[in-house]
């Protein structure tokens, strides 16, 4: 970690009724976030729908047999981006493998890594010890 | 689970009104059942008014989606109105503002169903 | 840490204007705490108020000779109380023997550890590896 | 540093707005000298008005108390308008509420220098 970084690491139960609180601090380091030349409210919400989108994945698709995991994010700031790591410890997947959604067909899912992608410069997912993550990062100048 | 949905009967309209800050995957599952519920008892029209909504994710966004499917399936309407800047680029990012008729205000939309 | 708690781990950078971020992070969880019995906005204050003058303690009298330190805090909730310990890497200090302050005479400071003594449960200071820690706790019921 | 503080004259009173959603240790000390300045300058009566300000910090409070002294022993005034319930509390939970004298508005403080 860089000396002038902001690190916020937090560990939430694996409940949707704390997506509210991780998206509220998502917006508010992002309105700290005063080198960033954009706009600084759609930054916010940005992050704010990654955080969300990201953590109900971990919840669905991870998490979903044990209520008791926790969902570990950690957001980091450096001079020049600004990444979101979430962590989960399911089986994975190939996120290269998931297409865009079919705007022809109605479908009622398959909009949230669409929109991560849509809205953030670098996404991947990947192994680590003990499971996965998502890594995703936003440009800041 | 408790969404605080407001619910209103004008003519041959039904509108829900979402007081809710978030539409997301914590609450949308209710909006979804509700609307099914409507349909399922005879509802032909029904209004959605998001003005409250400050915030949607793709959840929320299939839950409306699922709402208008059902609509479809009933020979039915379902109509948005006063959505936010920040959530109609959801809207327009996942191009479902070319499936939905948006108004500005709860009121125009009734004048247009 | 147990599996319902949430917990928020902070790094920022030793300056006085992320008081505000950090004040704002804590009033999100206090606001979360929906088994409080109390008036939540109230609470809310004073976690944002703690939070606060301890981090402003951190950087003046334990960080102040290096601005490339980071102030270093974590937020805890269990199902009973919400813990808030705030490290820094200084000489430290014997809060015990910090008086109240004289309510006869008129001071420009002073009331720091006052008001978090007045608005937690329990408080203490104690060295820690690398430092100290001011460690204050709230009862949630 | 460039804190929001707007400053106005009426009559021998001069009124310092402090537009900003916290008085702390990040600000304060603007506040502060900003008080000596007028004071030094030769000012008796300052109205500090609180009405934006949701939240203060010891520091803020320092501030405002090392105001007060510099009112005294310049024979002038310093007095306080316009707190928030939360900001209110912190003078009483620091006996300040004994020292200042604390109007309900801006206009109301005027008319009891
Ligand atoms: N953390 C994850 N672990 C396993 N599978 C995942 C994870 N995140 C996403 N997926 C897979 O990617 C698919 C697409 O996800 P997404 O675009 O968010 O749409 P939705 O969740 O609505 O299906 C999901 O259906 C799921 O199969
Ligand atoms: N983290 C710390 N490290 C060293 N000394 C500290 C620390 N926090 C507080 N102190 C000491 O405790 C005293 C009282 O602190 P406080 O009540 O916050 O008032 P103030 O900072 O306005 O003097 C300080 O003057 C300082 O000497």
């Amino acid at each position: 970690m860089e000396k002038k970084d902001i690190e916020v690491d937090i560990k939430v139960p694996n409940q949707t009724r704390y997506l509210s609180l991780i998206g509220r601090i998502g917006e508010d380091i992002a309105k700290e976030l005063d080198k960033y030349t954009g706009d600084r409210e759609t930054l916010a919400y940005h992050i704010n729908l990654v955080l969300t989108e990201a953590m109900v994945n971990a919840i669905k698709y991870a998490n979903a047999k044990d209520p008791e995991k926790l969902v570990h994010i950690v957001i980091n700031i450096s001079d020049d981006a600004l990444v979101i790591k979430v962590f989960d410890k399911g089986q994975g997947f190939d996120i290269n493998t998931i297409p865009s959604p079919d705007f022809n067909r109605l479908e009622d899912r398959g909009r949230g890594i669409f929109l991560i992608r849509s809205l953030m410069d670098s996404v991947c997912y990947k192994k680590v010890r003990n499971g996965n993550v998502l890594e995703m990062s936003k440009k800041l100048h | 689970m408790s969404m605080d949905l407001k619910t209103e009967k004008k003519n041959d309209i039904i509108i829900i009104y979402v007081k809710e800050e978030r539409l997301d995957a914590h609450n949308s599952g209710e909006l979804k059942s509700e609307m099914q519920k409507l349909f399922e008892g005879g509802a032909k029209n029904i209004l959605v008014d998001l003005k409250d909504v400050r915030f949607i994710d793709s959840s929320g966004l299939g839950a409306l989606v699922s709402g208008f499917k059902n609509a479809i399936s009933h020979q039915g309407n379902l109509k948005l109105s006063s959505l936010q800047p920040q959530v109609k680029s959801m809207f327009e990012l996942t191009r479902l503002h070319r499936v939905f008729e948006i108004f500005a205000s709860a009121s125009e939309a009734q004048d247009n169903f």
